[in-house]
Order: structure tokens, then sequence, then C-alpha cells
């Protein structure tokens, strides 16, 4: 049942606040054995989803299908590994419990969004990602996590703001927020002023969550600041459901493609692909570009979504969900790193895949997935991505798409090269591995990329096509 | 003169109070007053919300969101100014410029 | 065992071999050792296996119908002449690391990526799929990027990057191409491809993006200049990169893409011999000023692919069974060129040739091997670089590009001066260093054998050549 | 069973070389390995002589085909080639006895034999390449196992064999390319096209360069004074002059038919004459014995490429008879100059001196190989020249006034080296020197009876060597043996001779010593100039031929690091330009990222109101 | 409907949208942090009117309770959390600028002039119906998720709190 996917987040922060010590211990696994459900749910729905049969909900979340499923998937993930590493980072027991309660609400947050079918729902429950997230982010209230929750708050606030105005003019012309009422009438209207008004207040707030450049002002010191496992989460998956997720579910249910909007998605794509890229190449600090990279990865998925083609939306799923695992893991090593050494500074770093050969091969391997390498998965998802806008005729486009992921294995290269892959610096002789609550993730998540990798080819008829049949 | 007529005033004052609060949220340095002009935008926004439901005559839908808005919006003011203050006590200033310290 | 399990195994066996190294090697090193070229000797075993059957005529395919097509495997008689060029210099090098790698930091690692190396090798050659092909030439890319960086100081792993980016540069575009080919053939499948090319020839863009690709794994202008640089890799890595295997991925998919399945428009015949032409005049000209010992073997590996790409791609039996005869020869004697610069460089700590100097007196049997190595690469006969070299400029002076073979002609000149000004200056003279012995046993073993291989590659020319022509015609669809 | 003699002709002597390997370290095991098979080869060639047989076997589809050919010039080459190898197999017993790699000097030696039949015999293209440039190797490694630095003079000689090697190879495959074919027998081309005139240059190319013409000539003078003695007489002064002109005969005569008076012919006289003049000023000049020699080594071979290039039967004629009288004289010179240095240890003319006295014997086959070439009737050097002069002035009198000036010189070098070594004072350094011991007096002495041999009985190789590899159609009924000679070429060498005596005479008494009989030419104005630039190897092909490659690497050189630059340099940098940029717009200001997205949201709209 | 009830509701409502106006310029430009939290609830109250005027009472009743009430207090404890201590944090405190809003006129200006441009057109908005539905069975029934949600984000609000707001020891 879905929707126990939201309620049981609520119903266990509820119990877990009894006025009763033991309960506070099982927080971590009520929220592990959790995310285990999620994802078994997922997994199990997803056959019948891309089957094309919906799974009929006897209650009010009554929406799954396909592109829904497999964000619930990466959802449950990258939840299942932000608990080990919030258990591996938190340091304070009360106020790991207290994360962890964030960490349930943003997560019935996120699960909320991509089940309903409703704008102002859509609305509530991103903004109850969004609030989850911002106090996770300033939790250890150093004053970069601040910095940081603040501009999130004070961009994601406007963000809101637009969407709500727009929510409010769709009112007045549909008299509904439901996404079919909406649909309709916004395709009886589509051309007038006042309706494009509307949308693009609208798909301006949706960028700004997802991060898009030029939107994405709050993004790098949101994820470069925050807490170990809060990045980890932030990145790999809230701003990506918060964002990008509706973006495009109301681009594919609400808004339709249209040549505006397919051009407005081919060139914030490109401009976040290429200038996330380009400044991820020159930072130093080892979160901030993942931020960056996030940036630029973003863009990939809004140019497979902008054309419009199953093959592209395909596409820009797939690569959602293998951002989430790979930016995830990355952010997994980062924290490793930072806990071993106490830094983030790369130029500080070096040598360290001896030192800690777990998150040394296995960020190799999440940065080889995002780069492109097969035959890991982020290969598959960013050919199919260009192959769907060469396809489509945006050759342009490709080409950049393809030129951009030289730039991105150019920056992890000088990160591995900084941090991993180097001798080892004066200073990092003492290294060790970090626990294994922090290596374990690393290696299912590895795991994962691999296998996912190599039975795509096998995949890609039975499950990643038919994620645009809508 | 109809109903719309009597709306379009609206409008144009949404719009210009949402000018208001996005100027001030551009040009202040002040953390508490970026929270204050937040604000000025919410109430345009509350505001366009009922225009809404009374052009489109829904305004029991309007109103059910408007409550909604509301209480989401108490508790991000709530967190905003947990942040603040939090930063407050780290800088002792409340200038938004001292909020720099993460660039390139 | 039937032969398409043999073709299997020979490409399965080292891919998923080579991760159990590692574990191997942390209980017992030796056998580690024993294990990396054993899993190297079941590819040069299977290779031969294959040698009967497809020299009858036969072509063993194996397909795994998927998503994006039939992911097939196909061994023809230009893939079991590639897989085994390929796995016997590279059981060589295995052989010659046990004695070169044994003082380093991190031969787990170094093991399992040479092995995972060769293993990805095989797969290349055997693909049939242009996806499948792309991933085992990335896993290549991977794995020498690692091994070029192996020493891990700042410039070295820079060096690295340097060589993975430019040929990641390259592989992106060729993927690119790849996509335009499937747009035009519809497939990815190369039998489907070359069914569905027959009378249409590639889109010249395609052939662009995907002659990119090629050209900067081979090494050729104007993408060469990751080569000289990778020579800070351990001098078994270099022999593996830049002589035997890497840069021959180039040229067979050259061979495999242009030759065999998707017809080229006119032009390129004589862009691609005019690339190589200069490619190899350039590189050779870079070598005469080169003063250190192994970017020199470097800039002369990117001359010699000029030929080996001239005989491929400017048409005609001859050439083409002589740049195949090439990638034979060329890979066994530029092999023990590397191996010999290796001996000469853990011996002396010293790769500037202009500080060595009279190292035969103490090291005669590397000196001697090298020499062997030098003839053959010049195409002095009786070794096996005197015909590939024949019949390649033989096979070129027949086609209408005078001009190019002429060129080619003078980039053998210069081979013979910077070839022999090495020669001359590392192992001739007065010594300049401290006089060491020979290296260890394994080493000079190594390459005395591919000295000997040099020597019996021509003097019984007759089965390579006669493998190489039947390959050819096969190509050409003159026999089945 | 002469097929079987065929391949045991190349296979013996490779297969003995590999004994005398194994054995390089046992000295005189190794020295009787090595002689042993000198003779067996020599058994071998007699075997073979006179014999006509072919063999062909089909080796690879692609033109290389193992073919031999025996008939009168290949059985001869070879035998000449077998006589020579005994010759100074037996020679270099005492001479490498006490050398360091006298073993590997055996080996390679009997390598070279076996290279050296292979290339005689084969009559396929390809595998006459094969053996051809095989030769390179021994030359190489003979020339390196010589005195300490040789190995510079052997790179050198590698260097210009080796370009002129890959120059043949060219030309072997142009000219199979417009034959169709690569047996040497069946090939007719002609020399009016482009493409076999190519062909034709480059195998002219190969094969001068191979005789020592110039300008691949350059390494022989050095290689005269780095290398072991035995070896210059064996390969430059032998081997190499017999292959070359042999292959030479077989291009012009048997491939592509050269025609009096066509360009072809012309260029490949000009080569001749010109080669004939450059060497032998040098060798005028030259103040070291084994140097001297090697320069006549050069410029004899002019005479042997003006008389084939002539492309009338008497120069032809002249020009084989020519080589093989040239590998005789010059090996025997050769020789001489070997006993002189094992006996006084130096070949430095300034140093020797009246050796005739303590070494009659050599000095006799100085003597008479001297004259030899100098074309003194009655030995055979003379009747050769007469034939190249004949054929010669029938071409032009440019050509033959050229070739009579070279004799001049010739003679006038031969009489201050004769002076200088055997005449004059004793030094104080050679006062107990004595004859060189029997086993290398006797090479000395044969090889001085063929000289008077072929020159008063000149019928016998001329009936049995030269005319039947021409055969009696080409000669025209003719029969050039014997001394029915025109009178006018014979006063004229006979003046010419003279006048060397004369000037000789004149230098003599000019600078005081025999070793200054040239000075005066040395030192004439214009000349001295020259000299000097070419002893500084200004003219020096090879130091010429570097400097252009040096050249060539400089310019491709930048090419290279240009490219290095466009991409470590130019796209690094633009890059990380691009970067900073990027990165500079990211003050960490929230109002700036405010502005940015205000300005996002207002170009969304923009964008959608537009583009709608 | 009565043409001059429609006229006054309009004088009416233009009047309430001027004091909300100014309310918020006031928020905005006034110097004191209290005095503009004090406009902002002003600002609310007039807000309150103008929905109870529309026909939305149970959104003013709300609006009139936590934006009017609750936000102020908020707003004016954490002023008073962050009032300056000493006089170097006085001097350190960030000082209001007029001049920054000179702009703000000529802004309000032309978006005032750009709407009712923008507004001139006809709107394609449908015709009003009549309310169906009533708040109470609107709320509990289609709209219980957003119930839901609310109930979530004050949970995570009460984190907030307790996160954010907690001392440290």
């Amino acid at each position: 049942m879905p929707s126990l996917l939201v309620i049981l987040p609520l119903l266990a922060v509820l119990l877990l606040n009894l006025p009763l010590n033991f309960l506070r211990r099982l927080a971590l696994p009520a929220a592990l054995l959790l995310a285990l459900y999620q994802a078994a749910f997922a997994l199990g729905v997803l056959p019948a989803c891309c089957a094309g049969c919906p799974t009929q909900e006897r209650w009010f979340l009554n929406a799954l299908d396909p592109l829904t499923s497999v964000l619930l998937l990466a959802i449950a993930i990258v939840a299942f590994v932000s608990v080990f590493v919030l258990r591996a980072t938190a340091g304070e027991e009360r106020r790991e419990f207290n994360m962890l309660n964030l960490v349930f609400l943003a997560v019935a947050g996120m699960n909320g969004l991509v089940l309903v079918r409703d704008l102002f729902s859509l609305y509530v429950f991103l903004e109850l990602a969004s609030i989850a997230s911002f106090i996770l982010i300033a939790a250890h209230r150093e004053m970069g996590g601040l910095e940081g929750a603040f501009k999130y708050l004070v961009m994601s606030a406007l963000a809101t703001m637009m969407m709500l105005a727009s929510i409010a003019l769709l009112l007045a012309l549909s008299g509904s927020t439901s996404f079919g009422a909406v649909a309709e009438a916004l395709q009886a209207h589509a051309r007038h002023g006042y309706v494009l008004t509307a949308l693009g207040l609208f798909l301006g707030g949706l960028l700004i969550k997802s991060g898009v450049m030029p939107f994405h002002g709050w993004l790098p010191d949101a994820y470069s600041a925050a807490p170990a496992a809060v990045s980890t989460l932030l990145a790999g998956i809230v701003t990506k459901v918060t964002g990008v997720y509706a973006l495009i579910r109301l681009v594919l249910d609400v808004f339709g493609f249209t040549p505006a909007t397919q051009q407005l998605l081919l060139i914030f794509g490109a401009i976040s692909v290429v200038a996330g890229a380009l400044a991820a190449l020159g930072q130093s600090d080892m979160k901030r570009m993942l931020a960056y990279s996030s940036i630029s990865q973003v863009g990939y998925i809004l140019l497979g979504l902008a054309t419009g083609t199953g093959l592209g939306i395909a596409a820009a799923v797939f690569h959602l969900f293998n951002h989430a695992i790979f930016k995830t893991l990355l952010f997994v090593n980062a924290a490793a790193v930072e806990k071993q050494t106490g830094t983030r500074d790369m130029n500080q770093l070096g040598g360290l895949a001896q030192k800690m050969p777990i998150t040394g091969v296995t960020s190799l391997l999440a940065m080889f997935s995002t780069a492109g390498v097969p035959p890991l998965a982020g290969f598959w998802s960013k050919l199919l991505i260009i192959a769907a806008l060469w396809l489509s005729g945006f050759h342009g486009y490709a080409l950049l798409g393809i030129g951009a992921s030289l730039l991105t294995l150019a920056y992890f290269l000088s990160l591995q090269r900084r941090v991993f892959f180097g001798l080892v610096r004066a200073g990092c002789e003492n290294v060790r591995e970090a626990g294994w609550a922090l290596t374990l993730p690393s290696l299912l998540l590895a795991a994962i990329l691999v296998g996912v990798g190599l039975a795509l080819p096998w995949l890609i008829g039975t499950f990643l096509l038919p994620v645009k049949g809508f | 003169m109809n109903l719309v007529s009597l709306v379009m005033p609206f409008g144009v004052f949404v719009a210009l109070l949402a000018a208001v609060g996005l100027y001030c949220l551009i040009v202040t340095r002040d953390m508490l007053r970026v929270i204050l002009a937040l604000e000025v935008i919410t109430k345009a926004v509350t505001l366009l919300l009922i225009v809404g439901g009374l052009v489109s005559g829904h305004m029991a839908l309007a109103q059910a969101f408007v409550i909604t808005l509301i209480v989401i919006e108490v508790v991000v003011i709530v967190a905003a100014a947990g942040i603040v203050i939090a930063v407050y006590k780290h800088t002792g200033t409340l200038d938004i410029r001292r909020l720099r310290n993460l660039k390139g | 065992m039937s032969l398409d399990t043999i073709m299997l195994l020979v490409v399965v066996v080292p891919v998923f071999g080579s991760l159990l190294l590692p574990l191997v090697g942390k209980v017992c090193k030796s056998t580690r050792n024993g294990l990396a070229l054993l899993l190297v000797l079941v590819s040069l075993a299977g290779s031969l296996m294959l040698i009967g059957p497809v020299m009858s005529g036969k072509v063993i395919t194996l397909t795994f119908p998927t998503g994006f097509g039939q992911m097939m495997l196909m061994a023809d008689r230009l893939a079991v002449f590639m897989a085994l060029v390929s796995s016997l210099v590279g059981a060589i090098i295995v052989f010659y690391s046990w004695g070169y790698i044994s003082h380093y930091e991190n031969q787990n690692e170094y093991y399992l990526l040479v092995v995972l190396f060769l293993g990805a090798m095989m797969g290349l050659v055997f693909a049939a799929n242009l996806l499948i092909l792309y991933i085992f030439w990335e896993i290549t890319a991977i794995a020498s990027w690692r091994l070029i960086g192996f020493f891990r100081s700042p410039a070295i792993v820079l060096r690295a990057d340097k060589s993975f980016l430019v040929t990641f540069f390259g592989a992106t575009m060729m993927l690119l191409g790849f996509i335009m080919v499937r747009e035009q053939a519809g497939s990815w499948d190369l039998p489907a491809i070359k069914a569905a090319l027959v009378g249409h020839p590639l889109s010249s863009a395609a052939v662009a993006l995907i002659l990119l690709g090629i050209l900067s794994k081979s090494a050729t202008l104007p993408l060469q200049t990751w080569l000289p640089d990778a020579g800070v890799a351990p001098s078994p890595v270099t022999a593996l990169l830049h002589a035997a295997v890497l840069v021959k991925i180039g040229v067979y998919a050259y061979a495999r893409l242009f030759v065999v399945n998707m017809p080229l428009p006119e032009i390129w015949q004589t862009i691609v011999p005019a690339i190589a032409g200069v490619s190899a005049l350039v590189a050779a000209g870079a070598a005469l000023l080169e003063t250190d010992l192994k970017r020199l073997i470097a800039f002369s590996t990117i001359s010699q692919i000029g030929f080996i790409f001239l005989g491929l791609s400017i048409g005609g039996e001859l050439a083409l069974a002589g740049g195949l005869l090439y990638i034979l020869m060329h890979g066994v004697a530029k092999g023990g060129l590397f191996l010999c610069a290796g001996i000469v460089e853990q011996n002396t700590h010293c790769k500037d040739i202009t500080k060595l100097g009279g190292l035969i007196k103490t090291m005669p049997v590397t000196a001697i091997a090298f020499l062997i190595c030098t003839f053959s690469v010049i195409g002095i006969p009786p070794l096996g670089g005197f015909f590939s070299k024949y019949m390649v400029i033989a096979g070129a002076a027949k086609g209408p590009h005078l001009w190019i073979v002429l060129s080619f002609v003078g980039t053998a000149f210069l081979t013979i001066i910077y070839l022999m000004r090495v020669f001359v200056m590392v192992f001739m003279g007065e010594p300049k260093t401290e006089l060491k012995s020979e290296g260890s046993p394994v080493m000079v073993w190594s390459v005395a054998l591919l000295a000997l291989l040099s020597i019996a590659g021509g003097l019984l020319i007759y089965y390579p050549s006669f493998f190489a022509t039947e390959a050819t015609r096969q190509i050409l669809g003159l026999i089945p | 069973m002469t097929n079987n003699l065929m391949y045991f002709a190349i296979l013996l002597p490779a297969v003995i070389s590999l004994l005398a390997f194994a054995t390089r370290k046992m000295g005189k095991v190794c020295a009787a390995t090595a002689l042993l098979g000198a003779v067996v080869n020599l058994v071998v060639a007699i075997k073979l002589f006179g014999q006509t047989a072919a063999v062909h076997v089909p080796w690879t589809s692609w033109g290389l085909d193992f073919t031999l050919r025996l008939y009168s010039f290949s059985g001869f080459i070879v035998l000449a080639a077998a006589g020579f190898a005994l010759a100074i197999t037996l020679y270099s017993l005492p001479f490498m006895a006490k050398r360091e790699h006298s073993g590997l000097f055996y080996f390679q030696l009997l390598l070279s034999v076996a290279f050296a039949n292979g290339a005689a015999l084969a009559d396929n293209l390809i595998l006459l390449l094969f053996f051809w440039e095989g030769l390179l190797i021994t030359l190489y490694g003979l020339i390196a196992i010589g005195r300490p630095g040789a190995w510079k003079s052997a790179m050198k000689a590698l260097v210009l064999v080796g370009v002129s090697d890959v120059c043949m190879m060219f030309g072997i495959a142009l000219a199979g390319h417009f034959a169709g074919t690569m047996q040497i027998s069946k090939m007719h081309l002609v020399l009016t096209e482009t493409g076999p005139t190519l062909a034709f240059l480059f195998l002219i190319i190969g094969a001068t360069a191979k005789a020592g013409a110039l300008p691949f000539h350059s390494w022989i003078p050095d290689a005269a004074e780095d290398a072991p003695l035995p070896f210059m007489a064996l390969m430059p002064a032998a081997f190499e002059k017999l292959l070359g002109i042999y292959f030479l005969a077989r291009i012009t005569l048997d491939m592509f038919a050269l025609t009096p008076g066509s360009w072809c012919s012309t260029l490949l006289m000009t080569l001749g004459a010109i080669t004939i003049l450059v060497a032998v000023m040098m060798a005028l000049i030259q103040k070291d014995y084994k140097r001297l020699l090697a320069y006549h080594a050069i410029s004899q071979v002019g005479y042997m490429i003006l008389g084939i290039g002539t492309a009338v039967p008497a120069g032809i004629v002249g020009g084989l008879f020519h080589m093989i009288n040239h590998a005789l004289y010059k090996s025997g010179l050769f020789l001489s100059g070997g006993s002189v240095e094992r006996q006084t240890g130096t070949t430095d003319l300034s140093k020797l001196g009246g050796l005739a006295r303590q070494m009659p014997i050599t000095f006799f086959c100085f003597f008479v190989t001297a004259c030899s070439i100098s074309g003194v009737p009655p030995f055979n050097g003379f009747i050769s020249k007469e034939l190249i002069y004949d054929g010669a002035l029938e071409r032009g009198g440019i050509f033959y006034a050229a070739a009579l000036l070279g004799s001049f010189l010739t003679a006038a070098s031969f009489l201050k080296l004769g002076h200088s070594a055997y005449f004059g004072k004793v030094s104080e350094a050679n006062k107990n020197v004595k004859e060189a011991p029997w086993a290398m007096l006797v090479p000395m002495l044969t090889i001085a009876g063929f000289c008077i041999l072929f020159g008063v009985y000149n019928q016998l190789p001329l009936h049995k060597l030269i005319q039947p590899v021409l055969g009696e159609h080409r000669l025209e009924g003719h029969d050039y043996a014997g001394w029915h000679f025109n009178i006018m070429l014979v006063v004229g060498t006979l003046v010419v001779l003279a006048l060397a005596l004369l000037n000789h005479f004149i230098g003599v008494k000019r600078s005081g010593s025999g070793i200054g009989a040239a000075d005066h030419i040395h030192y004439a104005p214009g000349l001295h100039q020259a000299y000097d630039a070419a002893e500084k190897g200004w003219f020096d092909p090879y130091e010429l031929g570097l400097t252009l490659a040096r050249g060539v690497g400089r310019v491709t050189w930048g090419v290279d690091r240009f490219i290095n630059w466009v991409s470590d340099g130019l796209a690094v940098g633009v890059t990380a330009m691009f970067s900073y940029l990027v990165r500079s717009f990211h003050t960490g200001s929230l109002p700036i990222y405010l502005w940015w997205a205000i300005a996002g949201v207002a170009l969304v709209i923009i964008l959608l109101v537009k583009v709608n | 409907m009565d043409p001059t009830f429609l006229k006054q509701q309009l004088l009416m409502n233009i009047i309430l949208m001027g004091a909300m106006l100014l309310g918020a310029l006031a928020t905005v430009m006034l110097r004191q942090l209290v005095k503009a939290a004090i406009a902002l609830a002003f600002t609310s109250v007039v807000l309150c009117v103008v929905m109870f005027k529309l026909n939305a009472p149970w959104a003013a009743v709300f609006e009139l309770s936590v934006c009017a009430g609750l936000i102020t207090v908020v707003f004016i404890s954490a002023v008073s959390l962050v009032k300056p201590a000493t006089e170097e944090e006085r001097a350190a405190h960030i000082r209001f600028k007029t001049r920054r809003y000179f702009l703000l006129p000529l802004v309000l200006l032309l978006v005032g002039v750009g709407l009712s441009y923008v507004t001139g057109q006809p709107l394609p908005l449908p015709a009003a119906e009549p309310a169906g539905t009533e708040l109470r069975s609107l709320l509990w029934g289609p709209r219980a998720l957003d119930l839901l949600g609310q109930v979530l984000v004050l949970l995570a609000g009460v984190w907030g709190v307790v996160m954010l707001f907690k001392e440290e020891k």
C-alpha cells in the first residue's frame, strides 16, 4: 500500500517519541527497516508498473506508475544509506535521534511527493521535505551549515511562493488543482499570456528547487556545508525529488511538451551541464565539487527530458536513478574521508586509496559511472540521453553533452589525483579505512552501480523503456 | 462590470505586494528583514489564492489551501528565525554579508 | 568444449579471473604471479585452439539477445590473429613483470589491471557489437590510466590523467559516431550493420567521429601526445600500452569497423593514409631529437603505427596483409625495445640517453636483444619487421598516392637514424653511469624471447604471413 | 642435385656460421670451423659453376616465392665470392688470432657468405632484397667489432646502406607492381613510362649504393680505419662490388634493357664519372694506407658504373670485367695493407717507409695489384679499363676524358702510396719488421697471381665468365678477349701513365718525400679550399643527411610540441579560465543568487511567450 | 448584481489594498525591526478583513490568529533575542539604509503599469460557479492529504525548534 509509505514514517516518529527511553535506541533499526520495506515494496510493484497495470489503491494516495516506483526505490536506497552515514558521523546520541526523526519526515515528504497527483498536495509534501532538509542542514549549528540552510531556505521559499502563485492562477483557471483538470484547462488556453505566466512561475520555482543553473545559487553551499548524512540525503535524493522529479512529472502530466518547454529545458540543461562541470573543475573542497557535479548531472536529466521522446524520458529517469546512486556513494565516500582525516580540502589529502581501499575503489566506480564510463550504470543512462538527443535532431546538444562528459571525467580525475590516487601525503600516513557503517553502504551502492550496469542490456526492454509509459 | 473586473485590481495589488517583498528581499542586508520580506510575498500569494478561489468559485478549496499555507508558513518562519538566531550567536550580527563564507 | 565456449573463455577467464588476483595476492604473492600468467596463457591457448577452425573458414559466433541487439562475440581470422598477437606479447610481458614489478608497492593492483586489460583486449577483439566494443574499449582505457599512474607521484598521475582524458575524448566522439551508425544502419550489431550499409557508405561525419576515437587510442596525429607522456609508467606497462596492445586497439578497430564492416566514402582512402603519413613523419622527426629513452621509443611507436594505418587504409590485399603482419612484428619488436629499456632504466635509474653509454659491456644480452628488435623495427631481414614493412610499402606503391608512400620512405630513413642513435648512445661508447650487471633472469629471458620471436617471425615468415593473407582474403570477401 | 646444391650454398655457410657462433669463445676451434665453412662453400660454388638450374618453391601468396636461378652470371658471382671468402678466411687466421671478437668475426663472415650467395642466386626480387638487406646486419656487426669507437663508423655504414636499401625496397615494390611479377628473369620493363622509370631509379640507388658509388659511399673510408682489415677486403672490396655491380647489370641488362643514348644511360655514366673523379681526388690526398685504398674502392666503382652505363657491349663487358678485377686487386691491396698493419702496427703513411726490403713478398703483391689498379699493361686492370674507355668513347669524349683523368690520378696516388710505404727511409720503430706469416701471404700471392693471369690470359675470364653473361646476340658478334685494342686508346693510357710518373717526380722533388708527392695538387689554388671543406665533412652525404634529418626533426618536433601545447596548454588553460570565470560568479552573496534566479524566471517567461 | 454596489465594493477593495500595500511598505522600510514586525501584523489584519469580505471566513480567522498573532510573537521574540547586548555589538549591528529603497516606487510603478496593460486583455477565466462544497467536508475529504502534510510539517517544525533553539550544553 503506497499510503503506508507516508503514514509509517509519521507513526514511527510519533511512537519513537513516546516518553520511553528504550525507544530511542530503536529509531535506527526502525529507519532501516522502513527503508528496506520501501525498497521491497518498490521493487515488488515495479514489474507490474512497467508491465502497464498500475496497482489499485484503496486509500487516498492512489497513483503508482513506473516513474513513481523507480523514485520510491531510489528514496529507499538513499535513505537507507544516509541512516548508516548518520550513525557513523552524527556524534552525540541525542542529536542523532533528532536528525533521524527529521529523516523520517523528509522521507515521508518525498514519498508523498512522488505519490500525489495534485498540485497543492505536491506543494505541501515538497515543503515538508524541504523544511526537514533546512533543519537538517543547520542541525550541527555550525556556521557553514547555517549559512547553507539560510540560503536554501530563502531561495526555496521564493520558489514555493512562485509555485503557489502559479497554483492560484491555475486554480482560477481550472477550478481545481488535480493534475488532470489543470492539464485540461491548460490545453484549452495553451497560448495565452496568463497561462504562460503561470507556467513560467511554476517552472521557475521547480528550476530553483532542482538547482539548475542559473537558479542554483543555494545548492553548492547547502550541499557542501551540510552534515555528512544530510548532504548524502540532500544531494542524493531530496533535491532530485523536490525539484527534478516534480519537473519531470509536471512537464509530462500537466504542462505538456511544447517547443517552448523543450527549448527551455534544453537551454537550462545545457548551461547546467557545462557550467556545473566547469565550476566543479576548480574546486578544492571535495563536497563542493560533488555539489557542482550534481548541477551538471541534473543538466543531463533535463536534456534527456527535453527530447520529449520515450527514449529520452526513460533515459532521464534512469539517469535520475543512477544519479541518486552514484552521487550518494560519492557523498558517503566524502563522509568517510572527512571522518578519517578531518578535512575535505583536497589539497591536504593524498594517496588515500592505499589507506582506505574500499572507499578508494567505490569512489572510483562512482566517478566513472558519473562520467559515463562503461560498463557502469551511468554509462547507459548517458548513452541513452545522448542517443535520444541525437535521434531527436538536437545534434548540437548531443555533442555538448558528450563533450561535457569529458569535463566530468576531468574534474573527477583531479579529485582522484588529489585525494585517492597519488602518493600518500604527509599527515595521511595513519589514516585507516572508515568503519563498517560507511564502507558497507559504499559497497552496496557500488554493487548496484555495477550490477545495474552489467544487467542493463537485458533490463532495458522490460524496465527502462516503459518508464515513459504514461 | 462583473466579478472579473471586480477582482482585477486585486491582481495588480498582489503583484505590487510581491514586488515590494521581492525588492526588500534583494536589497536588504538584515537577515530578519529577509524573513519579513518573505512574509510580505507570502501575503501576496495568500491573497492571490483567495482571489483565485473567488474567481473560479471554489472558495472552500481556496480557504483550505490558505489554511494549509498559513500553517506551513509559520513553520518556515520558525525555522528561518531559528537559523537567524543561531547565526547571530555565532557572529553577533545579522548582516547578510557575513553569510559569504561559502563561495567559489 | 565447443568453439564458442572456448571463445567465451578466452574473454571471460582473464576479465573475471583478474578480480581474483588481489585476493590471492593477499595470501601468497607467488601464487598470484603464477595465476596472472596462467590467466593470460588461457587466453593464448584458447586463441591457439581457435586457429584451426577459423583457418578452415569457420566463423564462430556467440549471441546474447538484449535490448541493444544481439550482443555478439564473433571470431574470424582477423580476430583470432589479433587475439593471438595480444595474448602472446601479453603473456611475455606478464612474465617479465615478475621480475620488474617485484620491488614496488601495489602489486596486487598491478596484476589485476594488467590481466584485466588483456582480458578486455580479448573482448574487444571478439566483439561484434558496437556497444560491446565500446565497453571493452573503455575498460582498457581505465586499466591503462591506472597503470600509467602506477608510481603515483603527482606529475606521473597528471600524465596518466592526460592519457585517460585524451583517449576518453576520442572514445566519446567515437560513441557519438556509433550513435550515428545506429541511426543510419538501425542496429548495433556489426553483421547487421554490414548488411544494411551495402552500397551506402557511412556518412562522413560518422567516419570522422569514429576516426577520432581510433586515432586517440592508437596515438596518431593529432591526438598523439599522450603516448610519449605515458612513458612514465612502469616499463612492462609501457610495453603493453605502447607496443603490443593498447595502440593496436585503434588499428584493429579501424580494420574491424572500416575495412570489414562499414564501407567508407571514397575521400577517406586518401585522408587516412595522409594522416598516417604526417603522423609517421612527425613522430619520427620528434624521435630524432628526443633524449628520454622511453619517450623516444614511444615516438617511434607513433611513427610505426602510421605504417600500420597506411597498410590498412590504402586498400589492396598486399597492403592489408602487410598491415596485419606489421601489428604482429611491431608488437613483438617494440615490446622487446620497451622491456629492454625497462631493464636499462631499472638498473641505471636513468632514462636520459645522453647520460647513458657503454652498457653493452655489462649487459650484453639486453643490448643484443635491443639491437635485434631495433633491426626488426627498422625492417632489416631476416627479422620479421622486414616483411611487414616491405608488404606495406609495396602494397601502398600499387595505390594511387605515390607521394604519401614517398613520405613513408622518408620516415623509414628517419627510423633507421633515430633507432640506431638510441642503440649507439645507450649501449655503445664510453660508460657514463656506474655499470650494473644484467637485470633479473626473468626479465632478461623475456627480452631474449622477444628478440628470438623477432628472428623467428622472419625466418618462419610463411606461417604468420599465411595467416595474415588468409585473414585479409576473408576480410575482402575473397574466401569465406 | 644442383637444386639441392643451391640450397646448400645458402644453408651450409649459415649453419656453419652458427657453429662458429657457438664456439666463439674457443679461438682455434672457431677458426677451424670458419675455414671449413669457407672451403665447403668454395667446393659447392665450384660444383655450381657453369651449370644452369632454377628452383621455384611457392612460399607466400604475396609475391615472395623461394625462387633461385643458377646460370652463368650467378654461378660466377657465387664462385668469385666463395674464392674471396676462402682467401680472406685464410688470411684472417693469423690476422685475427690475437684480437677480440674473432669468433664473432668468423660467425659474421660466414653469415655474409650465406647472404651473398642467396642474393646472387635469388631470382625473386623480394628474396633478393631479403638476402641483400640481410648483409646490413653483418656489415654493421663486422664494423662494430673493430677497434674501440668503431660503432660510429658502423652506424654510419648502417644508416647509409640502410637508406639506400629502403630506396631499393621501394624500387622493388614499384618494379614488381609494374611488371606484374617478382621474378627477375621474367621482368621486362621499358623506361619510357614514368612508373617504371621511377622504379629503375630507386633500384639503381640500391645497386650503386651497395657497390659503393656516390653519394652513399662515405662510410667506406671511415670503416677502413675502424673495422678489422679483412672486413674491408671482404665487404667493400669484394662482396659489395660483386653484388652491387651484379645487380646493376641485371637491372640494366635483364629487367629494363637499357639502351645507349637513353637519358638513364647518360645518368648512370655521369654518376660513374663523378664517382671516379671525386673519390680519386680524395684518395690522392690521403695519408693513411687503408683510407687511401678505401677511396679507391669508391673510385673504381665509378668505372664499372660508367662501363655498364654506356650500354654498349664493350662498356658492359669492361664494367663486368672490371668488377672481378677490382675485387681481385682491391682485396689484394687491402690484404697487403693488412700485412703492413699487422707487422708494423700502423697504417699511417708518415710512419712507414722502406718496407720493400723488409717485406718483399708483400711488396711484390702490392706492386702487382697497384699496377693492376692503375691500368698498367699487361695486368688485368689494364684490359678492363681499355674496354671501358672503348665503350665510353663511343658515347662521348667527355666521359672518356673523365675516365682518363681518373686513371691519371689513380696512378699518381699509387705512386705516392708505394713510394711512401715501401721506399724511402725505414723509420726507427719499424727497424725489426719482418715478412708476414705464410697464411697471409698465400692469399695475397694467389690474388696477385690472378691479377697477372687475368691480364696476360684475359681470354680465360672473358670467355668463361663475362661474355657468357651477355650472350652472343648482345655482344653483336664481338669477342673482347685478347690483345687487339684500339691503338689510340692504348697510347692514351700509356701517355697518362707516363704523365703520372712525371707528376710524381715533380711532386717528390717539390715536397722532398714520397708522402708529399701529391701536395702540389692538394694545395693547388682552388682545390685547397675544396679539400679542406671535404675533410671537414661538408660534402659527406652522411653528415649532410643527418643535418637534413635534424632539420626535419626540429620542424616536426615543433609540430609535435605545438600539438602538445594545444592539448596541455591551450585546452587546459582555456578550460581553467572558464572554470575560474564561473567560480568567480559564485561570490556567496545571497542577493546575487536571488538576482540570477529572478532573471532566470524572467527568461523562462520570456522564452515561453516568445517561442509560443 | 447591483452596479452601484459593485462600484462601492471596488472602491472598498482598493482602499483595503492600499492599506495592505502601505503596511507592506512599512514592513520593509521601517527602521526598527519591532515596528516592522508590527507593520507586518497590520498587513495581516488588513488581509484578514479582505478575506472576510471575499467570503473566506475560515481563512480569515487563521490569518488573524496565526499570521497576525503567532508570527508577530515569533518575530518580536526573535528580535529581542538578537538585540545587541554591548556597545561593540551595537556598532557591528546592521544599519538600515533608506536610500536602498529609492528605486522601490519606480519598480512599483512599472509593475503596476505593466500589469494593468496585461490584465487589460480579456482573461480566459471561466465564469464563477457557486461554491459547491463546504470547507469542512472538503478539508476532511479530498484535502485530507494536505492535513496529513500539515501534521508532518508541524512535526518538522517541532524538531526545528528543538534543534535550532535549544541551548547547547
